[in-house]
C-alpha cells in the first residue's frame, strides 16, 4: 500500500498550506491519506507505528528531513521511505502565498510517490562484500586507481588492451601534461600498480550486485575464466579521432596534412634550420574542452618556438591556465579566429582559406603543414564495455554520470565507477566510494 | 590510534571532504567562519550543471537516477559522529609540534542552542528589530534573530547582537529553551594530524575595475547579486527588478571584468562563462533579453548544454570586451566594440551583470600565510603529507571538479595518515 | 566588406616586433577594449586600433600606408584599459614611422620635423618672440649646437629622409 | 635665506617662445618656495612626442635621450613644465632604463658629443614639484588669497601623466595631485565626467575637424560640470581649450567663454600676485578673465 502522512508541526504548517486541497489532489495517487500533529514526537511515532507495515511504501511530508528522519527511519518497519521536507521548501519559500505553497507541495509529493516506485530495494548491497577491484584500464586513470587502492590494502586486478605497454601510456596521454612531468607520473604508477593483476583480455559477463559481482574473463590466450569483484572501475581511454573537416583537409591523402597528436613527433625530428610554416585548424563544430585546449596551447608553441611560423584558426581558446595562453602569443603565433572553408593542394603547400572574423576578411595562407585539432571520442572499447557491464551512456558515447554534480564518478550502476577519460573528466581522480562500497 | 582531521572551510569541498574522511574513520573538524555552511553555493541559488538548488542539491533534473531526493550534505554533517561542525569560528593560529599541528580556533556564540532549537521560527516571527539583509538585494530586511538563507545549515537561527535590543521576546517564545542572549565567545585548541585547506572563493565585489561603474549604481550588479534577485527565496521573490522598482527587459552581461587582466586577477575565473549562460538561459525564460558580451566562451564539457540552450533561446552573443559601463539618462549603458563586425556599440538595457573574479579567501587569513603561492591560491599538496588544500582554495573551478578533487585529497589524506599497505 | 587577400608576408610584423617595445605587440588577444575606450572611434567608425592590431598580427602591413593610423591622439587611453599592457600607441607610432617613404605623413608633420632637424626647436624662433621674453624679464635660452645633432643622427639618416619624402596628404582633404 | 633649491629646466618651444606667461608665473611662485630654474643652452626641442615620434621614432627617442643627457651633465634634477616635454624626456629616459640595447646604441651616438645618459637622472614635472617636493602644506602657507569664490576644473592631459611607469605619477586613470595643489588655493574643484579624456590637439596636423569635435565634446563635459575656469598643465591642452575655443565654438554653433588658466596663474592669484597675470592678459588669454578678476576680487 502506498500511504502517504502529513504533519502539520506543531500546527505551524496550517497556516501555509492548504490541507484539504492537497488531500483532495492526492487523493488518486496514494492509498491512504493522514494528517497528524507533530509527527516526530512519541504519539506521532506510535500513530505510525499502528498504521506502517513492512510492505507499505510511505511518503512523509513534513518539516525538514534533517529533523524528521533520524527518528522515522529508526521507528518505521518499512523500506520505502520518501520525505518531502514541506517546511523547507514550500513553508519557507512561499511565505506570503498559500495558492502557490499549495501547489508546489502538491508537485513535491507526487514526485515524492513516484520515486518511492523506484527505489532500489535498500538491502540488495550484498553484506558478504568481496574485498577485490577490478579496474579495466587503458588510461593513466587506471594506473591511479590500482595505485590508490593497493595502497589502501584492496586487491586489484587490472584489464588491459591487448597491445598495451608503457609507451602507450605516454603517447596516449601526452595530450595532459607536459612530457617530462608526464613520463615521471607514469613511471611512478607503474611502479607503485605493480602489485595489481594484470591481464590482457576483455571481459565478456557480468552477473551479481554491488559488492558481489561475478565476472567472466576472456584472456589474450584463448584462456577463460570466471572471477568475484566487489566493485568495477572503468578507465578506458578516450581516443583521439580525426574531425569532420579532415576529409576536406586531405587528410590521409595528403602527406602535409597531419593530426596535432603527430605534431610534437614532426617537430622533435626538425633540423634547426628547416623551419616550416604550420597552419593548426580547430573544427568549428567542435567546443574545446579545457585539456583540449591547453594540449593545443603548449604544443603550438612548441612549435612556434623551434621557429616555425604557426597559424592557428580557432574559435573559444579554451583553458585552465590563461598563462599558457600567454605563452602561446608570447611565441609568436599568429591566432586567426575563423573556421577554415577551403584547402587546396598545391605545388607551393597547402592552400587554407578563411574568413578571420576578426577583421570580415577572407585571408589565404600557403603553408607547408596543416595540422588539425583532434576530437576526443570515447575508445572503441567503451561502447562493448558498457553494453556487457549493463551501463548507460551519453549523447557522445560517453559512460553516463549518475549525478554530474555530487558523484562526478557514479555510473548508472551501484558498485561500478569511472576515472579519467571514460568520461571526459581530465585528472586521474580516484573516488573512494569505491573503497566504501568495497570493504 | 584514529586520526584527526581539521577542514578549514565549509564549502562545497570542505563538507565533501570532511565527510569522506569521517566515512573512512577519521574524526574531523570542519571549520566555517560563516554562520550557515555551504560557502559561495548558499549565493547562488540554482548550480550547474544540473540546474538545481546548490544547496539541498535536490536534483531534479536527475531526480530517479539515483537517491538523492535530499540534501546532499545536511544529515551528514549534522549527524556524523566523528564530523564536528564549528560554524562562526576563526583560526587563530597553526603551530606545528611533533609532527603534529595545534590549531586554535575561535567561535562567536550563535545565541541559539543547536542541540535543542526544532527550527519553528517563532522566534523570528516576534523580533521587532529590522535591519538590512546581507542575502538581500533591492532593500530586502531581516530580523536581529534571523537565518540568512531558508536551507541554511545548521537550520536554527542566530542573533546578530549588534541589532539585538536584548527586549527578551524571542527567549519568552522559545519554548525548548534553545535561545542565551548572554553567550560568549569561546576558544578552542585542535590537536590534529592533518590539515585541509577548503577555504575557497568569493566573488570579488568589482570596486576597483576602472570603467566599470559598479560603484555608482544599483542597475550594475554582479552574477551573486543577480541569483538573489532570481532566488524564488530572495527579498525580490525572485522578480528581476532595476534599482527604481521597474521590470527589467535587457540585461547585458559582460564577462572577464577583471578577470584574464595583468591590473587585476591574471588567471581566468573558470565559472563564469558558464554561470552568465545559466542566468541568462534564466532570464530567457522570464521573458528578459539577454545580451553576453564574451573574449572566449570557456564551458565545461559537463556545461556545454548551457551553451546549446541559451542559443536556442535567442541570447544575444556579441565578442568584445567592453571598455565601460557607464550611466546614460538613468540607464547603464554599455560601451563595447563588437570584433565580429568591428562596430562600436553602446547598448542600452536595464540591468548590466558584471562577471567579476573569483578571488581565494584564504590569504585573507594570516595564519595561512605560510601555504599560499601564487595568485593566493594553495597548491593541492601545501605540505608534503599534512597540508592538503581542494576545492576553489586551489584554484577557481565549477562544482563537479571540486567535488571530484575533495574526493581525491580526502584519499590521499588517508593513504598518508594510515601509512597505507 | 569581404575581400579576398593572399599572404603570408611577415616583414613588417617582424620589424615591429624587434623595436623597442614593439614586442607588446604580441600580447594582444584582440579583445577590442581598446577601440572601445579609444576617443577617436568613438567619433570615426573606421578607426579601430584592435583591428590595426589585428592586421599587423597577421602581417598585413596595409594600416602603415593608411592615413587613418595619423589619427591616433596618442591620448593613451586603450593602453591604460587595455589588460595585457599592450603599448597600443606606440605601435601606432611604429606603423606611421613605416609609412614614411611612402608619403603617408600629413605635411604639417613633415614641417615640424624639418624645423626641429635644422633649427632645434618644433617652431621659428623669430626676434618678437625674444623681445616679448626679455619684457617679460625672462632669460635669453640660447641655441642648442646643431651641427652636433645631426652629425649625432648621422647613423639614422633622418636628414635624407626629410628631404626626399612627399607627402600624400598634400593639400587635399585628409580622407 | 638658505640657499635656493635649484632644478635643470627643461624649456622645450610652445612655453619659452609662445606662452612665456607660464614660465614667467611658475617662476614667481616657485621663488616664493626658494626655487630656482636653471637652463642649459644645449637643450633642444624635446622632441614634441604627438608627430615626431611617427616620422622617426629612432630620432626621437635619440634627441630625447640627449636632452636628458644635457641635464644629467648639471647634476641638478630635470623639471619640464610642458606635459608634451615632460613626458618625451620621461618616456626615453624609461625606455633607456629597461632596454639595454638602445641604451647602448644611444649612448654611442652621444658619444660624439662628451654626453651620456644613464638612465638614472630624475624628471619632473611640475606637480612633482609642488605636490611632491615643496609639499602642500607649505604651498598653503603662502596663499594670502584664498580663491573660496571659485570653482575650478583641473584638466590633466594624457602626456602629464600617461604612461605611468614613466611619469611616476599617481594613477592613471584618477589623478590626484593637481587637484590637491588647486584646493590648497581654497578653490573647489568641479567634478568632470571623464577626468582623463583628450583635449584634441595632437591630431590638429592630420584631422583638424576631428580634433575640433574632440575639443568640443571636452568643453562641453567642462561646461557641464559648472567650473569657474579650467586650469591646466600643458601648452598643447591651453592652445587647444583657450585659443582655439572660439573656433570650437564658432564650428558647433555654441558658447562656451571658460577662462583657462596655467596653474601657474592660479597660484599667483592665490599669492597675492595677481598683477603677473593681468599684465599679460591680452596677449596669452582670448578667453576674457574680467568675470573671473571680479570674482577673486581683482581689477579687471
Amino acid at each position: 500500500m502506498k500511504k502517504l502522512f502529513l504533519c502539520t508541526c506543531n500546527k505551524t504548517l496550517n497556516k501555509w498550506l492548504d490541507y484539504a486541497r492537497i488531500e483532495k489532489e492526492m487523493g488518486s495517487t496514494f492509498d491512504a491519506i493522514h494528517i497528524h500533529d507533530a509527527l516526530c514526537l512519541e504519539e506521532g511515532l506510535t500513530f505510525l507505528d499502528s498504521e506502517v507495515s513492512a510492505e507499505d511504501s510511505v511518503v512523509i511530508g513534513a518539516c525538514t528531513s534533517q529533523i524528521i528522519g533520524a527518528p522515522m527511519s529508526k521507528r518505521l518497519k518499512c523500506e520505502h521511505i520518501s520525505y518531502v521536507p514541506l517546511r523547507e521548501q514550500v513553508a519557507w519559500v512561499h511565505k506570503d502565498d498559500q495558492k502557490g505553497a499549495s501547489s508546489k507541495a502538491s508537485v513535491l509529493l507526487h514526485d515524492a510517490a513516484i520515486q518511492v516506485d523506484y527505489m532500489d530495494p535498500q538491502t540488495i548491497v550484498e553484506t558478504d562484500i568481496e574485498k577485490k577491484v577490478l579496474i579495466i584500464g587503458g588510461c593513466i586513470a587506471g594506473l591511479k586507481a590500482a595505485s590508490d587502492l593497493l595502497k589502501l590494502g584492496v586487491e586489484v586486478m587490472l584489464l588491459e588492451p591487448s597491445e598495451w605497454s608503457r609507451k602507450s601510456y605516454e603517447e596516449m596521454n601526452q595530450f595532459m601534461a607536459e612530457s617530462s612531468n608526464l613520463k615521471d607520473a607514469i613511471r611512478d604508477l607503474v611502479l607503485s600498480s605493480k602489485k595489481a593483476k594484470t591481464v590482457r583480455g576483455k571481459i565478456t559477463e557480468l552477473s551479481g550486485n554491488a559488492g558481489l559481482y561475478q565476472i567472466s574473463l576472456k584472456h589474450d590466450s584463448g584462456k577463460e575464466e570466471s572471477n568475484l569483484v566487489g566493485s568495477i572501475i572503468v578507465a578506458t581511454n578516450a581516443e583521439h579521432s580525426p574531425p569532420p573537416i579532415a576529409k576536406m583537409c586531405r587528410y590521409g591523402k595528403s602527406d602535409r596534412t597531419l593530426l596535432i597528436t603527430e605534431l610534437p613527433t614532426l617537430i622533435a625530428k626538425q633540423a634547426a634550420k628547416d623551419t616550416k610554416t604550420i597552419f593548426v585548424a580547430v573544427d568549428p563544430s567542435h567546443q574545446l574542452s579545457t585539456v583540449e585546449g591547453s594540449y593545443l596551447l603548449r604544443t603550438i608553441t612548441q612549435a612556434s618556438e623551434k621557429g616555425n611560423t604557426v597559424i592557428l584558426a580557432h574559435s573559444d581558446i579554451s583553458t585552465k591556465d590563461e598563462n599558457l595562453y600567454r605563452a602561446a602569443r608570447k611565441a609568436g603565433v599568429i591566432f586567426v579566429r575563423g573556421s577554415l572553408e577551403k584547402v587546396k593542394d598545391s605545388k607551393k603547400g597547402m592552400v587554407c582559406r578563411l574568413e578571420n572574423t576578426l577583421e570580415s576578411q577572407v585571408r589565404e595562407f600557403t603553408v607547408d603543414y596543416l595540422v588539425l585539432q583532434t576530437q576526443l571520442k570515447p575508445s572503441r572499447s567503451t561502447g562493448q564495455l558498457a553494453n556487457v557491464l549493463g551501463l548507460e551512456l551519453d549523447q557522445n558515447g560517453f559512460i553516463k554520470t549518475r549525478y554530474s554534480k555530487m558523484k562526478p564518478v557514479q555510473t548508472s550502476k551501484r558498485g561500478i565507477f569511472f576515472a579519467g577519460s571514460a568520461k571526459t573528466t581530465w585528472w586521474p581522480w580516484l573516488f573512494n566510494q569505491s573503497r566504501r562500497d568495497v570493504i | 590510534m584514529t586520526k584527526t582531521a581539521v577542514v578549514i572551510g565549509a564549502g562545497l569541498a570542505g563538507i565533501q571532504v570532511a565527510q569522506q574522511l569521517t566515512d573512512l574513520g577519521i574524526v574531523v573538524h570542519l571549520i566555517e567562519k560563516e554562520s550557515i555552511i555551504g560557502g559561495l553555493s548558499t549565493h547562488l541559488g540554482r548550480v550547474f550543471p544540473t540546474g538545481d538548488c546548490a544547496l539541498c542539491l535536490d536534483a531534479s533534473t536527475e531526480i530517479f537516477d539515483g537517491q538523492h531526493r535530499r540534501c546532499q550534505y545536511r544529515g551528514l554533517v549534522t549527524e556524523k559522529k566523528n564530523l564536528k561542525l564549528h560554524t562562526l569560528t576563526e583560526i587563530k593560529s597553526i603551530s606545528e609540534v611533533d609532527g603534529n599541528f595545534k590549531i586554535s580556533i575561535k567561535s562567536q556564540p550563535r545565541h541559539v542552542d543547536l542541540d535543542r532549537c526544532v527550527v519553528c521560527l517563532e522566534c523570528i516571527e516576534v523580533c521587532d528589530v529590522n535591519t538590512p539583509d546581507e542575502y538581500g538585494i533591492r532593500g530586502g530586511t531581516r530580523k536581529a534573530i534571523f537565518r540568512p538563507i531558508p536551507q541554511g545549515v545548521p537550520l536554527a537561527p542566530l542573533i546578530d547582537m549588534e541589532h539585538c535590543t536584548k527586549c527578551g521576546k524571542c527567549v519568552d517564545i522559545c519554548k525548548v529553551n534553545a535561545i542565551d542572549l548572554e553567550e560568549k565567545e569561546s576558544t578552542k585548541t585542535i590537536k590534529a594530524d592533518a590539515l585541509i585547506l577548503a577555504t575557497g572563493v568569493e566573488e570579488k565585489v568589482p570596486l576597483d575595475f576602472p570603467g566599470y561603474e559598479y560603484r555608482t549604481s544599483e542597475d550594475i550588479i554582479t552574477h551573486a547579486e543577480l541569483a538573489r534577485l532570481l532566488d524564488p527565496a530572495g527579498s525580490t521573490n525572485g522578480e528581476v527588478t532595476t534599482s527604481s522598482g521597474n521590470t527589467v527587459s535587457e540585461v547585458t552581461m559582460v564577462l572577464c571584468v577583471g578577470s584574464r587582466d595583468l591590473d587585476a586577477a591574471e588567471y581566468c575565473s573558470q565559472a563564469c562563462c558558464t554561470y552568465s549562460l545559466k542566468h541568462a538561459d534564466m532570464l530567457r525564460d522570464l521573458g528578459i533579453d539577454v545580451t553576453i558580451c564574451y573574449m572566449d566562451l570557456r564551458v565545461p564539457k559537463s556545461s556545454e548544454h548551457y551553451l546549446t540552450l541559451a542559443r536556442e533561446k535567442g541570447v544575444k552573443f556579441l565578442r568584445g570586451k567592453p571598455d565601460s559601463v557607464i550611466i546614460r539618462n538613468g540607464k547603464p549603458m554599455t560601451i563595447v566594440e563588437d570584433t565580429q563586425s568591428q562596430k562600436r556599440m553602446q547598448i542600452e538595457s536595464d540591468l548590466v551583470v558584471l562577471a567579476s573574479p573569483l578571488s581565494p579567501l584564504a590569504d585573507q587569513n594570516d595564519a595561512l600565510a605560510e601555504f599560499i603561492g601564487e595568485y593566493g591560491f594553495i597548491s593541492r599538496v601545501a605540505k608534503e603529507g599534512r597540508v592538503y588544500a581542494c576545492g576553489t582554495a586551489t584554484g577557481p573551478t565549477d562544482i563537479p571538479t571540486s567535488i571530484a578533487e575533495a574526493n581525491a585529497i580526502a584519499l590521499q589524506v588517508y593513504t598518508d595518515l594510515e601509512g597505507g599497505v | 566588406m569581404v575581400k579576398q587577400e593572399t599572404m603570408l608576408d611577415l616583414e613588417f610584423r617582424s620589424w615591429l616586433l624587434e623595436q623597442p617595445e614593439g614586442e607588446t605587440l604580441l600580447r594582444c588577444y584582440q579583445c577590442g577594449r581598446c577601440t572601445s575606450a579609444c576617443p577617436v572611434a568613438e567619433i570615426e567608425p573606421s578607426f579601430n586600433p584592435r583591428l590595426f592590431l589585428q592586421k599587423i598580427l597577421i602581417g598585413d602591413k596595409s594600416i602603415a600606408e593608411n592615413q587613418l593610423v595619423w589619427n591616433c591622439l596618442t591620448c593613451e587611453q586603450c593602453e591604460v584599459r587595455c589588460p595585457e599592457h599592450v603599448k597600443i600607441p606606440h605601435i601606432l607610432i611604429l606603423a606611421k614611422v613605416r609609412g614614411l617613404m611612402a608619403g603617408n605623413v600629413p605635411l604639417a608633420a613633415l614641417d615640424r620635423a624639418r624645423t626641429i632637424i635644422s633649427e632645434g626647436r618644433s617652431l621659428s624662433v623669430s626676434s618678437p618672440m625674444l623681445k616679448t621674453r626679455t619684457k617679460m624679464g625672462l632669460p635669453d635660452l640660447g641655441t642648442p649646437s646643431m651641427d652636433q645633432i645631426v652629425a649625432m643622427l648621422a647613423d639614422i639618416g633622418i636628414v635624407g629622409k626629410l628631404e626626399n619624402v612627399k607627402s600624400v596628404y598634400g593639400d587635399a582633404e585628409d580622407e | 635665506m638658505s640657499k635656493p633649491r635649484t632644478y635643470t629646466y627643461f624649456p622645450g618651444c610652445m612655453i619659452p617662445y609662445r606662452l612665456p606667461h607660464f614660465e614667467l608665473t611658475a617662476r614667481e611662485v616657485l621663488k616664493k618656495f626658494n626655487v630656482e630654474l636653471e637652463t642649459h643652452s644645449e637643450h633642444s626641442c624635446c622632441p614634441e612626442p604627438t608627430t615626431f615620434t611617427g616620422v622617426d621614432f629612432e630620432a626621437w627617442v635619440t634627441i630625447a635621450a640627449r636632452n636628458v643627457a644635457v641635464s644629467e651633465s648639471t647634476g641638478n634634477e630635470t623639471v619640464a613644465l610642458c606635459s608634451g616635454c615632460f613626458h618625451t624626456l620621461a618616456v626615453a629616459n624609461h625606455m633607456v632604463q629597461e632596454d639595454e640595447e638602445l641604451k647602448k646604441r644611444i649612448n654611442k651616438r652621444l658619444k660624439k658629443s662628451g654626453l651620456e645618459i644613464t638612465g638614472k637622472h630624475t624628471i619632473k614635472n611640475i606637480l612633482h614639484v609642488l605636490h611632491k617636493d615643496i609639499g602642500l602644506d607649505v604651498i598653503k602657507k603662502q596663499v594670502t588669497n584664498p580663491l573660496t569664490s571659485l570653482k575650478i576644473a583641473p584638466h590633466y592631459g594624457c602626456h602629464l601623466v600617461r604612461p605611468l611607469e614613466a611619469t611616476h605619477m599617481d594613477h592613471a586613470e584618477n589623478p590626484q595631485w593637481m587637484d590637491d595643489v588647486i584646493r590648497t588655493t581654497g578653490a573647489e574643484i568641479a567634478e568632470i565626467e571623464d577626468k582623463m579624456a583628450c583635449c584634441g590637439a595632437p591630431i590638429m596636423p592630420s584631422g583638424e575637424d576631428k580634433a575640433l569635435t574632440i575639443t568640443a565634446s571636452r568643453l562641453d563635459q567642462i561646461k557641464a560640470s559648472g567650473a569657474d575656469a579650467i586650469v591646466v598643465v600643458c601648452p598643447t591642452c591651453y592652445t587647444q581649450l583657450e585659443t582655439q575655443q572660439a573656433k570650437v565654438a564658432d564650428k558647433f554653433e555654441t558658447e562656451y567663454n571658460i577662462p583657462v588658466l596655467y596653474l601657474g596663474e592660479l597660484l599667483a592669484f592665490s599669492m597675492g600676485m595677481t598683477d603677473i597675470v593681468t599684465a599679460n592678459q591680452r596677449r596669452f588669454h582670448r578667453v576674457k578673465l574680467g568675470a573671473l578678476l571680479e570674482k577673486i576680487g581683482g581689477t579687471p
